[in-house]
């Protein structure tokens, strides 16, 4: 392997990683502070995803104005799915929530195939030609999807740590019992967190569909690497989430020379499973989670 | 009809075997097992590949359980290191490494292209239909057995442990009994029953490819328990029972609304999976048959 | 139309229904007038792109012969379930088929794990199985007789793309395959024929589906530095795949499997990307009024050409196969009676026919008839495969253009 | 009184723990309780506040019947609430653990008032709670509670996880509360030392109010001196 192919296949790690992160962003939120595992994110990207189809098939040809319109979508499936099933199963077990959240998952999908079919589509983008550099190259795309994920990320950060609604969710998820004590509205703070959950969920979905294809079982078949993604980096952590997805991506991209494309999922799996017999909860996990 | 019932019986059963291993698992012990899949995989693979190396139908069986379980004992170590979420992803991860061995090792699994013409179980008696009574049959006494099983275990000092370490697993330690030990082995009882389950699959459909151990199949397991009633082993039964009626009877819900075409169809079969599964949860978070928890 | 008769009988079965679980399983000619055809179409699954298509296609030859009057004095009733394409749901809506339903035929299974799972059930009940797999085992798995394949066999595919790989005088073939029975099947088709002309393969590389993107696989094949890279593929990820090849600008030809290279692929992707794309498919009858019929009703029942789906005119050339088998057997002919005229009708040596009422017509008069289908010329060999011709296609300005026709 | 609290039974995890508690608040009063190792005094103490799920009987603060009121209303209503050992954010800073505190009014001089009350807490402002010492931790967890300037603070056992040397520290920061209009009710299982700094005391053994009088009368009866004997450090 040359260094070249070394710097094609970081890259290629890299992007698949960020496009990850997104979702393992919204899984690891949403396990920090309502504490589940949420196997519907996948299909809030799904349904996301295909509401910015649907937004460019009406006449704006736009790719940003689709964005905006897969965000509100994601956000309001997001929400109403909380406002109808998983308010309802607050101080539940875990499990329960977990269990609803495959129906919920089933729900959206379905309902989603009952209107617009199985069929793939594709967002309508021009297409232009990698950047060479002396046999590194870069997909002007794939810069878009790594930029506007790290600006994602960026604004998630800042709402976590500069606002007070994103504070709360921080202490909520830190320790719910105190955060109630202090007179932290849960309510309110649940409702923004499902909205940015769903915000983030729909440009994951919008970025894969725009790499890759839009078909009803996008989300869900991404669900699994974003749950590794969220476990390695430690469950709750946002950094971890993010650092977790590129680290799989990179990891199982660079194994392809060594093991190929089909096993390059059972590397991220090794990888996971090292990492957590060292570190049982993750880089950057924290025993805040105590149950 | 008789026969299309018996065939859904058989995979209602095998389910059900699932179901009872895992509500052993989670139910009883808390252990959070989400590779159900790979240890039915594995049974069935086992089983299988024996078989059509000419090896007779009942030892085959019992190495598919014990092939089984041997491969859960290292995961059942790793549940001793591993909280509950952790845990849950490693053995969904898991779950998916096996199916890519299955998929990828060709010389013994033949991959991707399947394993056709495994044999029938009881085909070799001659007596034709009656085979899958007979299949029928075998697999109630199995499910039986294993219930048998469970309500000795439950009941005996052993199996009030077992519980004491889902409630508080200090408790046990406390009066000097080591409960690595018994989730370890609970792990393995449940895996050897997934075992057994996927050895009953593979005779039964013939046909095995990676493809059929999707993490779909544990999902539907671990919807049988929730529904039926975590921690009770009548939970376990019914739940299979409900789940198969919701695979099974969607398709003559079919017949009597015609106006839906086959693709909406799909799409309502399994929009009413996830209602139903959405509807349990909060509002009867007991299960059908009830629970402790 | 199909569908208000099949609620009506679907009403007396079920008041029947008792009855005839006890009869014995050969006694159902006498008790319905109809010929009872199960489908089991991917509608969802990894061949959900296709099931709808391939059940519409049924449901429209179905139409066409009940509107022709039936065949041997009967008409088709159709009996949906969907394949999910995965084998243990297919079992048991076989098996609902079969013994609910009462079903003489099953069509439309699509994977080739459905249809090796399917196929004992069809064989023990003695009824008859069409379908659009490629797996070679279906072959010689099927012992009665009773299992039609019109779909090329995967070793076929290959050796077409090895023929029309050395017509265009390539040196240096690659293969990429989807990690399934079919593109796996295509590739090493290709590789076995291509070995056999004394060639080797550069590079083979087999892809995981679900993925955002191919460039690891993608980079490995063109490392090797082939002139043409042979797929096994479906359209998502030949969509991603072209992309991402055309994106990284270097320049290599492709041959894409019908399935993959149709008009869908162009429109996700644009004309410029798949400007000289190679796509072989078994030769349709793109001239014949048939496939002209069966375009037009199936561009008004789904919106889309029916070149967007080769199973699709595969599916309605099973009904138009049974039906003019049934036609030919005559009245009240048993299953196994239908089932012996098949290659009769659909083999040469007879008038070429390129529809139902067409052949109806002639098997009247007493006459020989060859049925040429609207997916190939349909004549099936020892085992019930076809033996298409292979058409080559080259993409012009995102037009498929038919430039050769290959046999093997 | 602030506080009146009549006949609370409650249960948790299933085990019913407190079998009819009555006891009050004055204004400005520190009311200690004290007891034996699951006498069921934190369980009381998420009682008032409003952490225990299944609870009967009638809880009064200032007139109003709290009863069936959520945690967060009755934090508005003047409550608040220092729970034991987990009193602080961890992952927050010093200072997010006092700015998260909702509807505080004119929220950045009170929280400068604060840290003013609390000194050893300034120059660790942008620390992660998780490295304060168990005496800062306490300190930080009081100045939250005192953010929305309660007329009543549930102290549940401020001196659980602290090093003997801090204790009184802590019982020294308790006894000022009254003068800035706060009264407080406090579990504690230290009960001497929390009588000692209390206006009135009750003794809970086994979920029920055994002993209940003015603390100096508490200190000097000897049915405490028994029900304690042993367990006092």
């Amino acid at each position: 392997m040359t260094l070249v192919d070394l710097c094609n296949l970081l890259i290629n790690g890299t992007i698949e990683g960020l496009l990850i992160a997104l979702p393992a962003l919204a899984l690891t939120l949403v396990m920090g502070v309502a504490r589940f595992p949420n196997a519907a994110t996948g299909d809030y990207m799904t349904v996301a995803a295909y509401a910015g189809i649907g937004v460019q098939a009406w006449g704006a040809a736009s790719i940003f104005l689709a964005g905006l319109g897969a965000i509100a979508a994601g956000a309001a499936i997001s929400i109403i799915f909380y406002l109808w099933v998983f308010r309802a199963l607050r101080g539940r077990a875990p499990v329960a929530s977990l269990v609803a959240s495959i129906g919920v998952a089933f729900f959206a999908r379905s309902m989603l195939t009952l209107f617009v079919g199985h069929d793939q589509q594709t967002f309508n983008l021009p297409l232009v030609r990698a950047w060479n550099f002396g046999g590194v190259r870069l997909l002007p795309t794939d810069l878009y999807v790594a930029a506007l994920a790290l600006i994602a990320m960026a604004l998630l950060f800042a709402l976590l740590h500069l606002t007070p609604i994103g504070r709360q969710m921080r202490a909520i998820a830190d320790n719910p019992d105190l955060a109630r004590a202090c007179g932290i509205r849960s309510g309110r703070v649940l409702l923004s967190l499902w909205a940015v959950v769903g915000a983030l969920c729909a440009l994951g979905g919008m970025m894969f569909g725009v790499k890759a294809v839009v078909s009803p079982e996008l989300g869900w078949e991404l669900l699994i690497p974003a749950f590794a993604a969220m476990i390695l980096g430690g469950i709750g952590s946002p950094i971890g989430a993010v650092v977790g997805a590129v680290l799989l991506g990179i990891a199982s991209e660079l194994s392809v020379p060594f093991v190929g494309p089909s096993y390059k999922i059972a590397v991220a799996f090794l990888l996971l499973l090292l990492v957590l017999l060292l570190r049982p909860r993750g880089l950057f996990g924290k025993a805040i989670l105590s149950r | 009809m008789i026969a299309y019932l018996i065939a859904v019986g058989i995979i209602a059963l095998i389910y059900m075997l699932l179901t009872i291993g895992l509500n052993l698992q989670y139910g009883y012990t808390g252990l959070i097992n989400f590779g159900v899949v790979a240890f039915f995989a594995i049974g069935a693979y086992t089983s299988a590949l024996l078989t059509l190396g000419g090896w007779p139908l009942v030892p085959a069986f019992v190495v598919a359980i014990i092939v089984a379980a041997i491969v859960a004992y290292p995961i059942g170590l790793l549940s001793l290191r591993l909280s509950d979420d952790y845990l849950a992803v490693v053995t969904l991860g898991f779950s998916e490494v096996v199916r890519l061995a299955i998929q990828q090792e060709r010389w013994l699994t033949h991959g991707v292209q399947g394993l056709p013409g495994i044999p029938r179980m009881f085909l070799s008696l001659g007596i034709g239909d009656y085979a899958e009574l007979a299949t029928l049959a075998v697999l109630v006494l199995c499910n039986l057995a294993a219930i048998g099983l469970m309500l000795h275990l439950v009941r005996s000092p052993y199996g009030r442990l077992i519980q004491a370490i889902r409630d508080d697993e200090v408790a046990v330690e406390a009066i000097g009994k080591d409960p690595r030990r018994l989730k370890v082995q609970v792990f393995m009882l449940g895996s050897g029953l997934a075992g057994l389950a996927g050895a009953f699959y593979a005779h039964f459909i013939t046909y095995l490819s990676p493809d059929q151990f999707l993490p779909l199949v544990t999902f539907y397991v671990w919807i049988a328990m929730i529904i039926g009633g975590t921690g009770r082993t009548t939970g376990a039964v019914a739940g299979s029972l409900i789940l198969m009626v919701f695979l099974e009877g969607s398709r003559f819900a079919r017949d009597w609304i015609p106006s839906v075409s086959e693709v909406q169809m799909a799409s309502v079969r399994l929009a009413l999976v996830g209602l139903a599964l959405i509807l349990f949860t909060i509002y009867r978070p007991q299960g059908m048959m009830g629970s402790r928890r | 139309m199909s569908q208000r008769i099949t609620r009506r009988d679907v009403l007396k079965a079920s008041a029947s229904l008792a009855a005839a679980s006890a009869l014995p399983r050969f006694a159902f000619a006498q008790s319905a007038g109809t010929f009872r055809i199960g489908t089991l179409c991917p509608i969802t699954g990894a061949g959900s792109p296709y099931g709808s298509g391939m059940q519409k296609a049924i449901e429209i030859g179905v139409a066409e012969v009940n509107g022709a009057g039936g065949a041997g004095g009967r008409k088709l009733e159709l009996f949906n379930e969907d394949g999910q394409t995965k084998p243990d749901a297919a079992v048991l809506a076989a098996k609902k088929l079969i013994e609910v339903n009462k079903v003489q035929a099953i069509f439309g299974t699509w994977s080739s794990g459905v249809t090796l799972a399917v196929m004992p059930l069809t064989d023990a009940a003695g009824i008859i199985e069409m379908n659009c797999s490629g797996a070679p085992a279906i072959s010689t798995l099927d012992t009665k007789d009773l299992v039609w394949r019109f779909q090329a066999t995967n070793d076929r595919f290959g050796a077409a793309f090895a023929v029309i790989a050395e017509k265009r005088g390539w040196k240096r073939p690659a293969t990429m395959a989807f990690n399934n029975a079919s593109g796996i099947g295509n590739a090493e088709g290709f590789k076995k024929a291509w070995e056999k002309k004394g060639g080797r393969v550069v590079a083979s590389v087999v892809y995981e589906p679900n993925r955002p993107s191919y460039r690891t696989e993608l980079q490995q094949i063109l490392a090797a530095k082939p002139d043409v890279i042979v797929t096994g593929s479906y359209v998502p990820d030949s969509t991603i795949i072209l992309r991402e090849w055309y994106q990284s600008g270097q320049d290599v030809k492709w041959i894409l499997p019908g399935w993959a290279a149709n008009p869908d692929l162009v429109k996700a992707l644009g004309n410029e990307v798949v400007e000289g794309l190679i796509s072989v498919d078994s030769v349709s009858n793109e001239n014949a009024a048939s496939y002209k019929a069966l375009d037009a009703a199936y561009q008004k029942a789904t919106g889309k050409p029916v070149s967007t789906n080769v199973y699709a005119s595969m599916c309605y050339d099973m009904v138009m196969c049974i039906a003019l088998a049934m036609e030919a057997a005559g009245p009240n002919a048993t299953v196994a009676q239908v089932n012996a005229k098949i290659r009769e009708v659909a083999n040469p040596d007879g008038t070429q026919v390129y529809s139902f009422s067409e052949g109806k017509k002639l098997l009247s008069e007493k006459k020989k008839i060859n049925y040429e289908g609207a997916s190939s010329k349909l004549d099936f060999d020892q085992y019930g495969d076809v033996t298409p011709d292979f058409g080559v296609f080259v993409i012009e300005k995102g037009q498929l253009v038919r430039h050769d026709v290959v046999a093997i | 009184m602030l506080l009146e609290v009549n006949d609370v039974r409650g249960s948790y995890g299933g085990t019913d723990i407190l079998h009819g508690v009555t006891l009050n608040v004055g204004n400005r009063e520190i009311v200690t309780i004290a007891g034996t190792n699951g006498a069921g005094k934190s369980t009381l103490a998420k009682a008032v506040i409003g952490l225990l799920p299944q609870v009967s009987g009638r809880i009064e603060f200032a007139g109003r019947d709290l009863t069936g009121l959520p945690v967060e209303d009755r934090i508005a209503a003047g409550l608040a609430y220092v729970p034991q050992v987990a009193n602080v954010f961890l992952s927050l800073t010093v200072l997010e653990n006092l700015k998260v505190v909702p509807n505080v009014r004119d929220a950045t001089t009170r929280i400068a008032r604060q840290l003013d009350a609390f000194p050893a807490l300034k120059p660790r402002l942008r620390q992660r709670a998780a490295t304060l010492s168990g005496g800062e931790r306490q300190m930080l967890a009081f100045a939250r509670a005192l953010l929305t300037q309660p007329t009543l603070v549930v102290l549940d056992e401020p001196t659980a996880a602290l090093a003997p040397s801090l204790v009184q520290q802590v019982f020294d920061l308790v006894i000022q509360l009254p003068a800035q209009d706060v009264a407080v009710l406090m579990v504690e299982q230290r009960a001497r030392q929390a009588l000692a700094i209390s206006d009135r005391g009750y003794i809970l053994d086994q979920g029920r109010v055994v002993l209940a009088g003015p603390a100096t009368g508490l200190l000097a009866d000897d049915r405490m001196a028994k029900l304690y004997l042993g367990s006092e450090h």
